[in-house]
This record gives C-alpha cells, structure tokens and sequence, in this order.
C-alpha cells in the first residue's frame, strides 16, 4: 500500500504545482495577456471534455449534444447575471427583457464581492441543473437509440435549442440573435482552474464510486451489464444528465470567458472540436481530456498561430504558412492519432498510474481494448 | 412441499416463422440441482434467455418463488402466425428487463463468456455487488457509503477465495485462462447475491480434470450459499453427477424429464442424441 | 399563400438533390453500419472541382472530371480511413468519419483562403430560366428531379441484376457471413463509396449551378438533410432515401411557405428524432434484432 | 510502458515549449531587421480573415495595407516612428475574440483597428477595455460597440442611422408601402437593422413582413416567393456577403419585380458580379463610392494589381470596396491619434481621439461624447447589372 500512497502524494505534487503556476501567471501577468486568456479558455474546455468524456468514454454512450447543453448553461448564467441597470441596453430591442433581477444582486446582503460571487456560482449552478433537466426529459426517448441513431439525434437536438435561443419569440428572455453582456466574469486564470478543477475532481470520484464502475461495466458489456442487475436505462440517463450538468456548468463558463454570449458559436463543430479533444487525450481517461485540452487550446489560440501568419519557427514562407495552415495541420495531426495511436495521449491512464511505477503485467494492457 | 422457486409455464418462443422453443414446462425445487440438455439449436439458450427476460416469450408465463414474473400472449403480427399452443391461455402483458430479474434474485453465466474486459477480476466481481447497493449517487460520489463499499470490497474478496481467483484479483479479466474467466462469471453472479444460479455450458471449454474440479465446485457452492441451480450443459458426467432432475429439449420441444437414471435410459433422449457428437 | 405551386416545384427540386446525396450514406450505412460524415464534405469538394475545372475546361471534359476525382475521394477515404478500422469498435469509425470531414474542410479552407468560390454558370443551358406552369424558374429546377429518378433507377437495376449488386445485398445482410462465402467484401465495400461518390458528384453539378459561390461549409446542411432523409426512408434502403428527401424537400419548403421560416431547420430535425424515437427503422427499413 | 508514456508525453511539451520560444524569437529578430534605428509603432488590426466575414475582414485590411504602404512612418513628439501592423485573425466568432485580442495586447499595440463585424468587437472590447488600449472600428455599425466601452470610436455610421436611412430611401424615393426583411437567425448584425429599419419604415406609414433564415441556407426561392406573396416591393436583407448572392439568383429566377434593398455588407464586388446579366434591381447603402475620389481609386487600383496577394484577397479584381477606404481611412485616424497625442503609449492616444478631426476619403470624422464617427448622410449605390459596377444614386440622409 506504500506505492498507492506515494502515488496519491505525487498526483497530490503536480496537481498543486499545475496551481501554483497559474497563481504565479495570475500574479505577474495581467487578466488580458494572452496566457491568461488561454489558461481559463483551457479549463472551460476541460470540464466540457471531460462531461464528454463520462458519458462517450465511460458509460459507452455516443452523444454529440455537448454544445447544446453549453449553449443551455450559457444562456442561463448570463440571463441571471446581467446588472439590473444594465438591462435596457443589453434587451435595447426588446424593451429591457422580460426579467428584472439579477443574481450577483439578489446577494449582495453577503457584502458586494462575496454577494457577487455567490450570484456567480448560483447562476452557473442553476444553468447546470437547467441542462441536467433537458438531459432528463429527452433522454427517455433518445437514449434508447442505438450508438449511431443517439449521436445523430443528440446533434439534432443541439441544433433545435439553437433554432429556439435565437428566436424572436424567446428574445425577452434570450435577447433573440442579440448579444448577451455586461455580465460579471471571473478575471483570473486561477478562478477558472480552480472551479473547473473541482468539479472536475467531483467526476472523478464518480468514476471511481460503485455508480462510476457501473457506467464501465455498461461500456464494457451492456448485455452483461443489464444480466448483472444493473439498470440500463436509469443508469445512461444517470449519466447523461450528470454529464450534461457539467457540460452546462462548462457553457456558464464559457460565457465568462467569451464576455459576450450568443447562439452561434454553439453549433456542431463545437461538439467536434470537444470530441477531438477527447480523442487525442484517450477516451476514458479524465487526466487524458485536460492535458489534451490545455495542449488543444494552447496551440490553437497561441502556440501555432504563427503557422496562418507568414512566419512560424523563424521561418518566413508566406505562400504555406497562409490562412488555415494551422487548421490543416490540426486536422492531420487528430487524423493520425484517430487512425494510428487510436488510444491517445493516455489510453485509459490517470495521472497515478503514470506517476506510480507500476509491476510489469501491465504490459498485456495495450492490447486489452 | 414449498412452492418450486421457478416454474416455466406453457413458455413458447417464436422467432418470426421458427418455433425456438415449443410449449416448455418446467420447474426446480428449492435446494434442486436442474439440468436442461438437449443436441445443439434444441432452444436451451433460448429458454434462459425468455427466464432472465433478454427475450419475451412469444406466449407462456414464468414464475419465480410463486409469483408471477413474465407473462406473454401472441400480439400484433405474431397472431396470425402463431404455431404454438395454448395461444388463448393468457391475456396479460409482463415484461420485466433483465435487471429486474436480477434483483430479484435470479443470476446467469453466459455460454459465449461476457466479462466486463476492460475491468479486473476484481472488479467484475464488485460491480456485480452495484444492484444490491443502497447508497444513491451523492453518497457514493461523496463517499457517504464507507461502509457499504467496504462490505462490498470484503464480500468480493470473499467471493474471490471461494472460486479460486484471490491471487488473480488484479489481473486484467480477459487475461485469465479460459477456465478461471467461467469460474469468475460465477463468482460474478454469485456477487447478485440469488436465490436460483443459471449457468449456460459452465464447462465449455474445459479439460476433464478442470470439468471434475467444477462438478463439485457446483455441489459445493449448492450448499454454501443455499442456492438452487439451473443449467446447461454438454458434459454428460457433470450432468449425471450432480443433478436432480433434467430436462431434455429437442427441436425446441421437451422430450423427456427425470432423474439422471431415467433420462439414461430414455429411448427417446438416446434417439435424439444419436449421431451427435459428444464433446465430452 | 397565393399559391402552393412554386413551393412544390422547388420542394421537388430540392428533394431531388438531397436524394443524390442521402443513396450515398443509405449504401455505407447499410454495409457498414457507418454513418459517413464526411459525405457531405465529399459533395462540397465536388463542387469546388467544379468551380476550377469549368473555369479551365469546356464543360463537357470538366464534368466527367469532376465525377472522375469525386469518385476518387470517395474511394480513398475508405482506403485510408475506414478500412483500417474494420475490426475497431463503432465508436471508433464514427470518430474516424468526423475526423475526415473536419479534415477535408480544413483542407479545403486552406487551398481556398476561405473564400468563397464563385460559381460561374458551369453547365450552360441548364440554369437558363423557364415557365413551368405559369411559374417562373429555372431549368435545373425540372432537370433534377428528373435525373434523379433516372439515376436511381439504374442503380437498383445494378443492384437487383448484377453479380456486384447481388454482392452488395449479401454484404448489407449479413457482412460476416457474405465474407465466408467468397465475396470480396473490400471491393464491395469499395464499391458502394464509389456509387456513392458518383452520385454526391452529380448532386452537386445540379446544387452548385444554382448557387453563386462553394463555401467549405457548403456541404454541412445538404449532407445532415440528406442524412435525415435517409434515416427517414429507412436507413440501408434505396428507394427509402430518395422517398425520404422528396418528402423533406417538399416539407421544408412548404413550411417556409406558412411563413414558419425560422423553424425550417428545427423541423427537419424533430421530424428526424420522432422517427427514431418512434419507428427507428424509417418507411421502407427492415428490423434487425441483436444476438446475445 | 507507463514510463515510456511520460516520456513522450514530456518530450511533446517541451517541443512545443520549445516551439512557442522559437516562435517569439523569430518574431523579435523580424521587428528588429526592418528598424534601422528608427522607432516602431504598432498599430494592432483585429479582423476576421476566416469564418463567415473572412472575406469582408480581408478587404477591409487591404485599405490598411495600401495605407501603410503610403505612409509607413509617422512623426511622434518630434521623432519618426516605423508604423507597423499587427495584424490577428479573430474568426469572425465571439469565442475566438478574446484571445485574438489579448495577442494584440501582447504585441504592445498603440491602438487597435476594427473589427468587421460588431459581435466580435464587443468580444474583444472587453480585453482593449481591461488593457486600457483604444481601438477605432472600422465598419462596426452596431449601436453597442462604443456605447459600453470608453476604449471604442468608430468611424462609420450605426444601424440606428443605417436602417432608417434605407427606410427613408425604399419609402420617400422609390414610394414601396410593403417591405420585406430577411436575416439570418442568430446574427445581431442582421437583427439590429431589420429593427431599425423595420421602426423607421413603420413610423413613415409602410407595413412590414419579416422572416428569418437559418445559418448554412442555399435556397431562398421559397422565401422569395414569400416576398411575392406579401406583396413586398422591396425585399431588405442585411446579410453577408454569401447569402446576398444567394438571395440575387432566387430574386432573379423566381422573377421578383421589386428591388432588392442591401446594407453596406452588400457593398461587396461580388455581390454586384453576382447580378451580372439578371433581371434584378439591388440598392445598398455604403459608407463610399467608388469614384468619389478619383486619384485616391487610381492609386489603390494600381497598387491591388501590382500585388497579387493584395488582388486575391479583393476577390480577384480592382473594383474598390467601401470597407476598404474605411480601412484606409481608419488608418489615417489612427496616425492622426498618434501625432495629437505626443506618444505611442496606449492612455495617451486614447486621451488624444475624441478631439481628432481628420478629412478622410469617406468624408470628416470626427467623434462625438460617445465615441462614434458624426455622420449624418450615407450613399446609396444600385447595380448596373450589365456592366457589374456600383452606380451612385444619391446621398442619403434621415429626417
């Protein structure tokens, strides 16, 4: 047992290095240079990768919904925190909105910046619970679809919410096409890492309770899984609605981040681009998901730009390193690994099982899945 | 005599025009030790999939510890081409997943092994545990349920001694030998904690010497865990040794049932078995 | 509404397109068991072929080469991507698909900057403008639907009276067992990408000389309709997808026509899940059940 | 394995560790060849070049770039600075502004330009805000980008004066009493101006009949037909580029007799290529015409055709779009900006706009308390559907 010990105590190190190092980013950067801006755009897409994650790496469930429920979650937390004040200019063409009250001000008896945090996480919470709601009703009908049938029918229903977020009929409460602002946002890296790693660390003692190991043993063996006593469709909606929750959570988030919320940037190739995500750090590992979705990020709000703008590495060839160089090399790199290295970065490791030496059985392991 | 804790009643099941099992009774008493044989596609498998409700019977009821659990009657379709009988016995529709009848206390084996592949043996055994957990998913996310997960991790490392598998409990379930992976689809089951063991072909599969060690495994655990037993199975000395009653199928229909005496010396059983190969 | 007809024409029209484009995925779907998301992708590459080629060439030499490359695409992307994963999990191919389709967008992002690509009437006379029933339209409008019906026919006769065709039928049944029984499973698999290539080429010869310019994009719509269209019909059957994208066609534009314009798409997708919520198998699919 | 793992893992981090510091430092040595001693001002451009306004983004940095190319270098406090432009590509989409913006910070821009489209400039108003860096938008209309932000002006005019001008024009000039609007769910570009337009109209006595698309539609005959149905004499759409052309080929093949009302994302050559040889009448309102300054169309013109790059992303030909010369002219405000402030640093230019008066080619700028460009007259041009060109129809203004 000392080994499982030394390895709590390693993952134990290097997550609080990981948060170390954004304090230090937070404390010498200011909140608008770029490393702080892709550290909590990362987060926010590691919480939604990671509740994709549960539902297609764990429970076995293909879903392509995951924008959906973001776009749900975003919505929400920016409707309940826009300033009272602020409310005729942010619904200018729909006389104010239909709402008039605003979360961070509802507690600010807490005192101005706890109040203002409270409201925060309440309005996150409630978008949270408003997508693990819609995960609840449609996921009787959907989720009895088989893999193929439930991914298509998931994407449809993304992109019905979309339709009905835009809708003029709505625009009271959604402001219509209109942009959603002047909400509060968290301005520190280490806020968005923070939440999301706690959250994140909630899916992780999920995954390893008794219902963790029944979406596995779902994934592994449905027939068997059902013979075993383990209720099939209460435990998918189970983790549909848990996964949604956090994908909503994720898009409340992803509000903060973006300042401004509308429909659009909602659509599928978001769900793609969480899916790819999953993939490249291996499906059914979290560790797997965050590391993938820092390196994703990373590269592409950063790292590589230099690949779309003439000059890359030092090397200046405007003819190939023009717009969508960097996309196109993106897209080879996720090729490859689909094909090739179809575990990922991880396979299905965890950051202890990579800091723990483990016995030499573990060999076979490659070949298990 | 108490009630028998299963009893399948007038059970027909109907794949499109094919008859897979005919007008099946059948029932085992408390304590009993039953075996179904019959040649291959005689509908064995078919029957223990209508009893743990994977398939609904296309007519016939079934009933476990006196109470009705499966009930069918040609629908639809299905009542234009029914070719069984007692096609106006029943009236009432009962369907339960197979989970469901998990819980209530029935648990099979598979003839084509389903371990969860990605688990360890461990493992298998301990998920098996999750349909008689009491803890919902707060308290176990936010580990409320300490006790319970460690009864449960006790009784499956029990489980694990029981059948053999202590020292493999961290291996990879689809890296073990053949014969450990069935010993471990029955520590699994037992894991459900049932009344009555299904076991679809248990020897399949193994050497004489691993049949025997499994023949008086089956006795063993009868008593241990007071249980009664249904299964199928081709190795005739596993047959003959340890059960109580048998049933033979053929075509889908029951051609005999008996004690072993009695079923060796069936005329019909020998003319249905004539020309078929026996593995064992 | 004045009048219901020039909402049919165009829905019978557009119906026609969809078809071309939902025979392919019914075809993979129906041997694979693969949704090909990439198809849609697959159609707008060949409009973008069609753009340059008839910009260089008479378009008699251009349009045989823009079903020649199409059908090329089709046929290495199953070589590359999909066939190294016969014997991986579902889940696996899917995301292979999806990665194809995000590929071939960026792919085609970067040889285009982006931009759209103008289409400059490709194929003369066929977008010249008609009166058809007093209604004023163009002469594509009359020719899809046409050809459609032409092409599916050949097709099922392919199908019913070809020893490739028989082929395909067992493949579609039961994959397993047609490969122990001597069939070239790759080349028919093969051949089903071709067909399906060849017939995404002509739909978006026909889509494409309506529309002024390709975008990357320009495929995502018509090929999740098409989709929809065939799961509508009933995936894995021929005359299923092309019942199927008549019907959405027409449906589409005729809701557009009440003036529910907003909820086009939303209805074509409610229209999808209530089929698969209610009757998974579509119009003219057949019930598979699963072994235990 | 595990090891084996990590190692690879470790190895690919420090790669691109080792990238990203390769990166900055081809960067530094670029800035450092071009400068011989002379100081170096960055003016940041925050512009789309992909995604659904890449194409309208594109023409709007060329007007920057011949800018640039005029006048390279500017006088500060006395002393020549090296002008140089750091240009981004914000992807037309909110959730790519931020990071786009915050790049620009990074560079230590002076000021920023842009952006083509209003959603993402809010997006990205947000870090300018935080940063204390001014930004000018170039052909931003919508009303929100300068009223939220201290650190925005523009130098365009705004939908609340777009759409009622348009109004006015289909009401007053042409005598429609029927219009009909089409945009595109989810654009609040598209959005703002039918509301605008659609309470001008209404307010003058004409009835309107409003419909909506969705993103990714090739097919407008229905909604053309609708048009038809309502007995629309003017169709108003302000959409993009793509779907104006689209809405061309329906409005021609589906014969509508009316004219076809567009905004100043219409102002595009290939919109107006796009109706060559068709049957339609097409009238948009723009910032510019072509033509309103002869020698400023002449040098632009000869520098597209002498650059390649430069021609491409015009859409293959010379014709001068209106985001151009605002771009061109946006340029020139900056540089006014600089020079009034006396330094490059980031406060002072924005203490320094709000008093800037520049005579650009697309008329006077100058701001007004909020920060938005004092404009009251917008030209309206129809296309010559033989020719391919803008044709100038009046100066428009409101009532």
């Amino acid at each position: 047992m000392t080994s499982e010990k030394r390895k709590k105590l390693l993952t134990l190190a290097v997550l609080a290095a990981a948060l170390a190092a954004c304090l230090v980013v937070d404390a010498t950067l200011p909140s608008y240079h770029i490393a702080v801006k892709v550290i909590s755009k990362a987060s926010v897409y590691m919480l939604v990768a990671v509740s994709m994650n549960l539902l297609n790496g764990f429970t076995g469930l293909f879903s392509l919904g995951q924008a959906g429920f973001m776009l749900l979650g975003a919505y929400a937390y920016a409707v309940l925190t826009i300033p009272v004040a602020k409310r005729d200019s942010v619904y200018q063409y729909f006389d104010g909105g239909l709402l008039h009250f605003s979360l961070p001000e509802i507690f600010s008896f807490l005192g101005e910046d706890l109040g203002t945090l409270v409201g925060m996480l309440a309005a996150l919470l409630v978008g949270g619970l408003l997508a693990a709601l819609l995960a609840y009703l449609i996921g009787l009908p959907v989720l009895r679809l088989k893999s193929d049938y439930l991914a298509i029918a998931t994407l449809g229903f993304a992109e019905i919410l979309r339709t009905l977020f835009q809708w003029n009929g709505l625009g009271p409460i959604t402001n219509g096409s209109n942009l959603l602002k002047s909400y509060p946002t968290f301005s520190r890296a280490t806020s968005y890492v923070l939440l999301a790693g706690v959250l994140i660390f909630a899916v992780v003692l999920l995954i390893n309770s008794t219902y963790g190991r029944a979406f596995k043993a779902i994934r592994d063996d449905e027939v068997a899984a059902e013979a075993m006593g383990i209720n099939l469709s209460h435990h998918k909606r189970m983790s549909f609605v848990i996964s949604s929750f956090f994908a909503g959570v994720g898009g409340g988030m992803m509000a903060m981040y973006m300042g401004t919320v509308a429909a659009l940037p909602f659509r599928s190739s978001m769900t793609y681009e969480i899916l790819l995500i999953v993939v490249i750090g291996g499906i059914g590992s979290i560790t797997g998901s965050i590391i993938a979705s820092f390196l994703y990020i990373f590269s592409s709000e950063w790292w590589l730009r230099g690949l779309d703008s003439g000059t890359f590495l030092g090397i200046h060839a405007p003819g190939l390193f023009k717009n969508g160089f960097r996309m196109a090399v993106f897209s080879v790199i996720i090729m490859v690994i689909v094909l090739f290295f179809r575990r990922g970065l991880m396979g299905d490791k965890e950051l202890p099982d990579l800091l723990g030496r483990r016995p030499k059985k573990q060999k076979k392991e490659v070949a298990g899945k | 005599m108490s009630d028998p804790i299963l009893r399948v009643e007038n059970v027909t099941m109907q794949f499109g025009g094919v008859v897979a099992v005919d007008n099946l009774n059948l029932s085992i008493d408390p304590g009993q030790i039953v075996a179904l044989i019959g040649p291959n596609g005689a509908g064995k498998t078919t029957a223990f999939n209508v009893i743990t409700g994977v398939y609904q019977p296309t007519n016939g009821a079934v009933y476990f510890q006196g109470k009705k659990i499966i009930e069918n009657h040609p629908q639809g379709k299905m009542k234009a081409q029914y070719k069984g009988q007692n096609a106006g016995a029943y009236s009432h529709v009962l369907s339960p997943t197979p989970d469901k009848i998990t819980q209530l206390g029935m648990a099979r084996t598979f003839q084509n092994i389903r371990l969860w592949k990605s688990q360890s043996v461990f493992d298998n055994v301990l998920i098996a545990m999750h349909c008689r957990r009491h803890s919902n998913v707060f308290s176990a996310t936010f580990r409320l349920n300490r006790k319970e997960e460690s009864a449960q991790r006790k009784r499956a490392q029990e489980l694990l001694e029981i059948v053999g598998l202590a020292d493999d409990r961290g291996e990879l379930a689809t890296s073990l030998p053949y014969g450990k992976q069935r010993r471990l689809e029955i520590a699994r089951a037992l894991a459900t904690d049932p009344t009555l063991l299904l076991l679809d072909e248990p020897a399949a599969g193994m050497n004489p010497q691993e049949t025997d060690d499994l023949t008086e495994f089956i006795a063993q655990i009868r008593w241990d865990f007071h249980i009664s037993i249904l299964l199928i199975e081709h190795h005739m000395d596993l047959v003959m040794g340890i059960s109580d009653q048998i049933y033979v199928l053929d075509f889908g229909k029951l051609i005999a049932r008996g004690t072993p005496e009695q079923i060796r010396n069936d005329q019909r059983v020998i003319d249905a078995y004539l020309g078929v190969a026996e593995d064992a | 509404m004045e009048s219901i007809l020039p909402y049919l024409i165009n829905g019978v029209s557009v119906g026609g397109q969809f078809a071309l484009i939902a025979i392919g995925y019914t075809l993979v779907y129906g041997i694979l068991r693969l949704i090909n998301f990439a198809h849609g992708d697959v159609f707008m590459v060949a409009g973008l072929v069609m753009v340059y080629t008839t910009t260089a060439m008479p378009f008699y030499i251009a349009l045989p080469l823009v079903c020649i490359a199409t059908v090329a695409l089709g046929f290495v992307i199953e070589r590359v991507a999909y066939r190294p994963l016969r014997t991986a999990p579902r889940m696996s191919l899917m995301i292979s698909a999806i990665g194809v389709s995000y590929l071939i967008q960026n792919l085609a992002f970067y040889i285009t900057g982006g931009v759209a690509q103008p289409v400059v009437n490709p194929i003369p006379w066929i977008s010249d403008n008609i009166t058809l029933f007093g209604q004023s339209t163009k002469r594509v409008t009359l020719v899809t639907p046409l050809l459609t019906i032409l092409l599916v026919a050949a097709l099922v006769y392919l199908i019913n009276h070809t020893k490739m065709g028989m082929a395909m039928r067992a493949a579609a049944r039961d994959f397993e067992t047609a490969q122990l029984m001597g069939i070239k499973i790759n080349s028919v698999i093969s051949m089903t990408f071709v067909i399906g290539s060849f017939l995404a080429a002509v739909g978006a010869m026909l889509f494409f000389t309506n529309s002024p310019s390709v975008t990357i994009t320009s495929g995502s719509m018509p090929g999740l309709k098409a989709f929809v269209a065939a799961v509508f019909g009933g995936i894995g059957s021929i005359p299923g997808a092309v019942v199927g994208a008549f019907i959405i066609g027409l449906c589409e534009e005729l809701i557009k026509g009440l003036g529910y314009t907003t909820f086009s798409d939303a209805f074509t997708f409610a229209l999808l899940i209530a089929v698969l919520c209610v009757k998974p198998t579509g119009l003219f699919g057949e019930k598979v059940t699963d072994k235990v | 394995m595990s090891m084996k793992k990590l190692f690879s893992l470790s190895l690919a981090m420090a790669l691109i560790l080792g990238m990203t510091a390769c990166g900055g430092g081809g960067e530094a040595s670029g800035e450092d060849g071009g400068t011989e001693g002379a100081k170096e001002v960055r003016i940041g451009v925050y512009e789309p070049q992909t995604g659904d306004n890449g194409p309208g983004g594109k023409q709007e940095i060329l007007g920057m770039q011949y800018a640039q190319s005029i006048q390279p270098t500017v006088e500060i406090a006395g002393e020549t600075y090296d002008v140089k432009l750091e240009i981004v590509d914000n992807r037309t989409t909110p959730e790519n502004g931020p990071s786009a913006a915050s790049q620009l910070v990074d560079k230590d821009v002076s000021v920023v330009l842009g952006s083509y489209g209003s959603g993402v400039s809010v997006a990205g108003g947000k870090i300018f805000e935080e940063a204390g860096v001014p930004a000018i938008g170039v052909s931003c209309t919508n009303p929100q980008v300068t009223s939220d932000y201290d650190c925005y002006f523009r130098i365009c005019f705004t939908d609340p004066f777009q759409g009622p001008a348009l109004a006015s024009y289909a009401y007053d000039t042409l005598g429609i009493t029927t219009a009909y609007t089409l945009s595109m769910l989810g654009s609040d570009y598209d959005q703002g101006l039918v509301y605008y337009f659609t309470e001008a109209f209404e307010a003058l006595g004409g009835s309107v009949v409003s419909e909506t698309f969705n993103d990714g539609n090739a097919n407008f005959v229905s909604y053309i037909n609708n048009a038809k149905a309502a007995g629309a004499g003017a169709i108003f759409a302000p959409v993009s580029i793509n779907y104006a052309q689209l809405i061309v080929e329906a409005a021609d093949s589906q014969g509508f007799d009316g004219t076809l009302l567009g905004s100043d994302t219409w102002d595009s050559n290939k919109v107006v290529e796009s109706a060559v040889g068709k049957d339609v009448r097409i009238a948009v309102t723009t910032f510019y015409q072509e033509g309103g300054d002869p020698d400023f169309d002449a040098g632009i013109k000869e520098w597209i055709n002498s650059n390649p790059d430069a021609m491409t992303n015009n859409g293959g030909n010379d014709m001068v779009a209106a985001v151009t010369v605002m771009g061109y002219d946006a340029y020139f405000t900056a540089l006014e900006a600089l020079k009034a402030a006396g330094s490059t640093d980031p406060a002072d230019v924005m203490a320094a706009l709000p008093s800037v008066s520049y005579e650009g080619v697309s008329g006077l700028i100058e701001f007004d308390e909020i920060g938005d460009a004092k404009r009251d007259s917008a030209f309206i041009k129809v296309a010559n559907t033989t020719d391919g060109v803008w044709e100038f129809e009046k100066v428009q203004g409101v009532k």
